[in-house]
């Protein structure tokens, strides 16, 4: 009969219109300046250094500037310079490291390449700058977050992931060790078994940084 | 000269009447031809309801009742009017009364 | 003559807000002071004035308090429909807007005064190119019409601005003309969108006029009347003595009830009858060159129709200001009426929020295909009804027996001329 | 303009200079014809694309799509970055997708490589890429509902449901929508048994769901006057436009990737493939709902039967990635149709060719096909049920 | 009250004469529009109110939404412009006669003596209005009504044939 489906259809909104004030399975706006979702643990959405000393945080950087992540990097957002002493030997360590996160498309390739866990996700979202350039171009200092901070966001991954620092200090420590010894072979390499790093060869056409045009 | 409130209504029928009048016989768009000759029986209506009103037997309401069917008349008359228009425009594609001349398709 | 003396030959049966209704005298003894309250209020304001200025007086008072009611009416049904559709989607619709300088929320109740403010300080663009007057006018007449529509509706017992005689056709031949104004906004605004609005504005009201139209006409055979006064006081009795006897609990009135609604979704262009200003199709329709204050008023006038338009389906077949039980006469008569016509406009938010829309083809063929018929096979049984008025015993049940068949059978039948090739289907998988 | 009737003369009395292009705009509301621009800004467009339809009244006489606004050179690009650096820019081919996306594009990469994939991997592919096709369905029938003129309603609840499935891949891929999930050989993260807890009350409450959305919708009166019969598309020309997915089911042609190429494990579930009989936009709608409860079907089986073991090829090489000189096609059956990807590879860590063959894009093509005659609100409802993603249509 | 009425007259006729010369159908069709208004309050000064709101209805109502859309349906070209010179000397034509009727009607309405004006507003319900209706003038009713169904049927079947006969229509 005409208008069976009708009324079927309004039997549905009103279950949903009396349903919203009883039922949290029909009402499921959050408010979100007050109350905010819990981020799952995984959630990522966009990079940062991670350093071990907090009294150092420049200083203590893992990152040893080997440009794996600029290199692998997608939209090509990161930006980075090695350090180097008045003799022109490489530090191991950024003297400059930029990353665009206007540009930056959250990918998460980064943290996968990168063999020193020195790079990781972050979970702050409220970042609306009314500045497009300067604001949204971090820095070194602003991209150093602490050890303990990654424990907060990610607590499984950074557990496993100190386990496995601490593995090879202590692989490194015992290859030193074995080196006091016999003194005889030469210094094993610290790096996860599986990919050892490519020497770290700053090329000519290393991508040029996002300049941001004077405001 | 005396001008009373029926001779007032039935100048101003006049002044209308003349103007649908004008209208229909110097426009060459059908439609306005239409209108205006359903000025002039708005024109004419307009007599009925002042001879009723100030005539002498208001009691009676043949005046409304005239231009009641004369209402429902120009209606039927607008609506075939213009299906009219209609069907000459899809005929020869402009509705200039001129060129209607032609009653067979 | 005065001035009002002038007026009131021009308008020679309105009165003011009920004064010289020939109703007057049914106002019973017994009535509560709350009841007269509204007469009370104008009698304290107007009361000391000389007779001939009382008149124009009343008038101004009865329409300022229309516009304030219902504009303040408007506000709110802004604020409901949004939370209406917002809680039927599982949201809270809008509750954040604070009031000013106190911060403070309250489920959104400033929301109207924040949208007021905003509507007002937008700048105010008519497209190069557009016709300046038409599309300046076209709002004003639109609520222009609205307004008067909002005049013969009997708000409670003796409250009336416009007491007609013929007060059914004025409704009816005021609200005409609001699609003249939004034919205008469509055309005058220059843009395609606009233009093809226009051109389903007018064939919806073409359309839906005439079964709005027809399914009146029965009330009206029926009350003997076309005063809504009196429409509304031949519904005060009781069946039995306690079951109201409004038109919509007799099977002609229950049809004409459901096409009267119908027609009017579509006359006041709401969903699933918003086709003029189709937003998925045509943006905004005949609104899409419109902004600030101006389409304000057409979102007013919307609204004011929607309300005209319940009011009279209220007034014709839902008793109007009756209550519904005799012993729930002692809440004031104009209380009902809101009640009422809140719960229809609560209907119309209803429907909005669960319908998608319709095609303008299956728009009007709803119209001429079903609607019109239904109407006139309306007309019939209730011709049928009044001349078995005086069946009694047995056979009254009878009598609604055939009354329910003459409309169920042509219902049916329609119904299923008008769904033909339409159905749910059944899918085969492949082996 | 268009009109055949465009007048020959000027007539003397109208004003010359001022207002010229007022007259030009005057010219088309006199034609027989409008032509109406619709888009790229238009609420039903699905994104920045254009309809320049040519109106007898309401009946269309013309349709011409004009799209490439979204168009942001993906295959060149896919060309200039290494493997792995593509796989996140197909997320944003169809991002509502990016599931099976990735798999699509892992599948062609795992073909040039000879790459094996761990059975863990597979079943995990599978159960997302049929909540993907949840997903996308569920957000199709809102949004088809939201063009038919519903005041939002449908779409809400569509989105009440897809949010919980973007929630689920945000907390095992980490971002809702751009998931980057997939690797070479495998998954790159392993799924928990919360994680696969959640997806099975998920997929138990789905039926639900679908319960009420259809008594919402698919025995509507006004639904199912506005979608039967209008856009039908006969299975000879879906076939000669290369339409594949529920479009091309929709004709009644049995067409289904996951049956005829059997890729991953997919024969391994018994599921159904639903036909219609019409190829009208109704029919489009109701394969897609039809589809939406096999996916749970084959959901319940995967979640029942995922084995354990590795998650990832341990002999897999993502980064460094250099395959040997070869081609590859690799496609899937996606939520809207074939979704593939050839490559080419000359060695180096970049593909030497990277083309994708998206759904999209091909089921557009017959747009105009499916509206002539129809009128311009049926024209919205007809996009809306080819069920475009305009990032993959202009990639 | 004859200023209403002479307002009224003036409103109602400049209305009408403003829309019977514009070039633009639209404004014509809705100052038109307007002119009919007018005549419908001129009932109401008249005290006809039910004959007004007949008026309001048909003519504002319905009357004026065929014409609309007869002209939207019949997108004028630039030829029905009137503008060309042979219509020049019709129109001088049509304002000759159109003067000359005037001014006949204009002096012999002058020319009679006017009746006397009743005092008051003839009152005239709906009721008797009906009960005339049905009672005396029941035949004019039924004819009326007759021809209203054949002009509705007539109007129907003009404006459907033309669109199946016509070949070139199709695009």
């Amino acid at each position: 009969m005409l208008g069976t489906g009708l009324l079927q259809g309004l039997a549905v909104t009103a279950k949903n219109l009396v349903g919203s004030f009883h039922d949290p399975e029909r009402y499921v706006t959050m408010e979100y300046p007050e109350v905010k979702t819990k981020l799952p643990e995984n959630y990522r959405n966009f990079p940062f250094l991670v350093h071990d000393d907090p009294k150092d945080p420049l200083g203590s950087l893992r990152c040893v500037a080997c440009t794996i992540c600029e290199t692998e990097c997608p939209p090509q957002c990161i930006y980075i310079v090695m350090d180097r002493d008045e003799k022109g030997k490489a530090l191991k360590r950024p003297k400059v490291f930029d990353i665009d996160i206007s540009v930056c498309m959250s990918c998460q390739i980064c943290v996968e390449v990168c063999p020193f866990d020195a790079i990781k996700m972050d979970q702050h979202y409220e970042i609306a700058e009314t500045n497009r350039f300067q604001g949204l171009l971090l820095s070194r200092e602003q991209l150093s977050k602490s050890n303990a901070y990654y424990h907060q966001l990610h607590p499984t991954e950074a557990a496993a992931v100190d386990a496995l620092l601490a593995e090879q200090k202590a692989k490194q420590a015992a290859a030193k060790a074995a080196k006091a010894a016999p003194a005889a072979k030469p210094p094993a390499p610290a790096a996860p078994a599986a990919n050892p790093p490519p020497p770290p060869a700053p090329s000519a056409e290393a991508p040029k940084p996002p300049t941001p045009p004077a405001p | 000269m005396s001008v009373g409130p029926l001779q007032l209504c039935l100048l101003f029928s006049s002044a209308l009447f003349c103007v649908g009048l004008i209208g229909a016989l110097s426009r060459s768009n059908t439609i306005l031809v239409l209108l205006g000759i359903e000025l002039m029986l708005n024109a004419a209506n307009l007599n009925f309801i002042a001879f009723w009103r100030f005539g002498p037997n208001p009691a009676a309401a043949t005046g409304v009742i005239f231009v009641l069917f004369s209402i429902a008349v120009a209606a039927a008359e607008a609506a075939v009017g213009l299906a009219l228009v209609i069907a000459i425009y899809r005929h020869q594609k402009n509705v200039r009364l001129q060129e209607a001349s032609q009653l067979k398709g | 003559m005065s001035l009002p003396g002038q007026l009131s030959v021009l308008f020679p049966l309105a009165s003011g807000l009920g004064a010289s209704s020939p109703l007057a005298a049914v106002l019973p003894a017994s009535d509560s002071a709350l009841e007269r309250l509204p007469l009370t209020l104008r009698g304290l304001l107007t009361g000391w004035l000389p007779a001939s200025w009382q008149w124009l007086a009343n008038s101004l008072i009865a329409i300022v308090v229309l516009i304030v009611a219902f504009a303040s009416l408007f506000a709110l049904l802004t604020l409901a429909e949004r939370k209406i559709l917002g809680r039927v989607q599982n949201r809270p619709g809008p509750n954040r807007a604070p009031l000013p300088f106190l911060n403070l929320r309250t489920y959104g109740l400033a929301q109207p005064v924040a949208d007021g403010v905003k509507m007002l300080t937008k700048e105010d663009i008519v497209p190069d190119g557009a016709d300046r007057v038409l599309h300046f006018l076209a709002p004003i007449a639109l609520l222009a019409f609205s307004i008067l529509t909002l005049a013969v509706i009997p708000y409670g017992r003796l409250l009336v601005a416009l007491d007609l005689d013929a007060s059914v056709l004025f409704f009816f031949a005021a609200g005409a003309a609001t699609e003249l104004a939004v034919f205008m906004a469509g055309w005058a605004s220059r843009n395609k969108y606009s233009l093809l609005a226009a051109m389903r504005a007018l064939a919806q009201l073409i359309s839906y006029e005439l079964p709005l139209l027809l399914s009146v006409v029965p009330v009206v055979l029926m009350a003997g009347s076309l005063s809504t006064s009196v429409i509304v006081e031949r519904q005060g009795e009781w069946w039995l003595g306690f079951l109201p006897r409004w038109y919509v609990f007799t099977p002609w009135g229950l049809a004409g009830f459901l096409v009267f609604f119908v027609a009017s979704l579509a006359e006041s262009n709401r969903s699933p009858f918003d086709l003029p200003e189709a937003e998925s199709e045509l943006i905004a329709g005949h609104l899409t060159e419109y902004s600030g204050f101006k389409y304000a008023l057409f979102f007013m006038a919307e609204y004011f129709g929607m309300c005209a338009l319940c009011g009279m389906a209220v007034t014709l077949f839902l008793g109007g200001w009756q209550a519904p039980l005799p012993f729930l006469s002692f809440i004031p008569s104009y209380l009902w009426f809101a009640g009422k016509l809140l719960a229809l406009l609560g209907v119309f938010m209803w429907i909005r929020a669960s319908f998608p829309r319709l095609r303008i083809d299956q728009l009007t063929r709803l119209a001429w295909k079903f609607l019109v018929p239904l109407a006139l096979i309306n007309l019939g049984t209730t011709a049928f009804w009044s001349l078995t008025a005086d069946w009694a015993g047995l056979l009254q049940p009878l009598r609604w027996l055939i009354a329910a068949g003459l409309i169920a059978g042509p219902f049916l039948l329609l119904g299923r001329n008008l769904s033909k090739g339409l159905g749910p289907r059944t899918y085969r998988y492949a082996a | 303009m268009t009109s055949p009737a465009a007048p020959s003369s000027f007539p003397s009395g109208l004003p010359s200079s001022p207002g010229a292009h007022v007259r030009a705009v005057h010219d088309d509301f006199h034609g027989d014809l409008l032509e109406v621009s619709m888009g790229p800004h238009h609420p039903s467009t699905h994104g920045v694309f254009r309809m320049i339809v040519t109106l007898d009244g309401e009946r269309i006489v013309r349709l011409k799509p004009v799209f490439g606004y979204l168009h942001r050179n993906h295959e060149k690009l896919g060309e200039q970055t290494t493997y792995l650096a593509s796989m996140p820019y197909t997320d944003r081919l169809d991002y509502l997708n990016s599931m099976t996306n990735n798999w699509a594009y892992a599948i062609a990469v795992e073909k040039l490589a000879g790459q094996a994939v761990p059975e863990r991997a597979e079943y995990v592919r599978v159960i997302l890429a049929e909540l993907t096709r949840l997903l996308n369905h569920t957000c199709l029938a809102g949004f088809l509902l939201q063009d038919t003129g519903c005041s939002g309603t449908p779409l809400m609840y569509a989105f009440r449901e897809r949010e919980k499935i973007l929630d689920l891949f945000e907390s095992l891929s980490g971002s809702r929508m751009m998931c980057n999930f997939q690797r070479f050989g495998g998954c790159r993260l392993d799924p928990t048994p919360e994680w696969l807890a959640a997806v099975r009350q998920l997929v138990d409450g789905y039926g639900r769901f679908l319960d009420e959305f259809e008594a919402l919708i698919s025995g509507n009166e006004i639904v199912m006057a506005r979608t039967q019969g209008t856009g039908v598309l006969t299975p000879a020309l879906a076939i000669s436009a290369g339409v594949t997915g529920p479009m091309l089911r929709a004709t009644g042609v049995d067409y289904d990737l996951r049956k005829v190429d059997g890729y991953g494990v997919y024969p391994r579930f018994e599921f159904r493939v639903p036909l219609g009989a019409h190829g009208d936009t109704y029919d489009r709608y109701m394969i897609r709902i039809l589809e939406m409860r096999e996916s749970i079907q084959i959901l319940r089986q995967a979640l029942r039967d995922l084995p354990a073991g590795p998650i990832l090829d341990p002999k897999a090489k993502n980064r460094g990635f250099r395959p040997k000189p070869g081609e590859a096609y690799g496609r899937i059956e996606g939520p809207k149709g074939e979704i593939g990807f050839y490559l080419i590879s000359d060695g180096s860590p970049n593909p030497f060719r990277y083309r994708v063959r998206p759904p999209s894009f091909v089921n557009l093509t017959i747009l105009e096909d499916m509206c002539l005659g129809q009128t311009v609100a049926d024209a919205v409802i007809i996009l809306g049920s080819i069920d475009i993603v305009l990032g993959e249509v202009d990639r | 009250m004859t200023t209403v009425l002479l307002c009224l007259a003036l409103f109602t006729v400049a209305a009408a004469a403003v829309a019977m010369a514009m070039r633009n159908l639209i404004h014509s069709a809705l100052l038109l529009v307007a002119s009919w208004a007018g005549i419908a309050a001129f009932y109401l000064w008249a005290g006809a109110e039910f004959v007004a709101f007949a008026q309001l209805l048909v003519y504002v109502g319905a009357i004026s939404m065929v014409v609309l859309f007869a002209v939207l349906l019949t997108r004028h070209s630039r030829l029905d412009f009137d503008r060309e010179p042979e219509t020049r000397g019709r129109v001088r034509l049509a304002l000759f006669t159109g003067g000359a009727v005037c001014g006949v009607l204009v002096a012999a309405v002058l020319g009679t003596a006017p009746s006397s004006v009743p005092a008051a507003v003839p009152s005239l319900t709906v009721r008797q209005l009906g009960l005339a209706l049905m009672g005396p003038h029941a035949a004019s009713l039924l004819a009326v009504g007759v021809v209203l169904t054949v002009a509705l049927l007539g109007g129907v079947v003009l404006a459907a044939s033309a669109r199946h006969s016509d070949p070139e229509d199709a695009p």
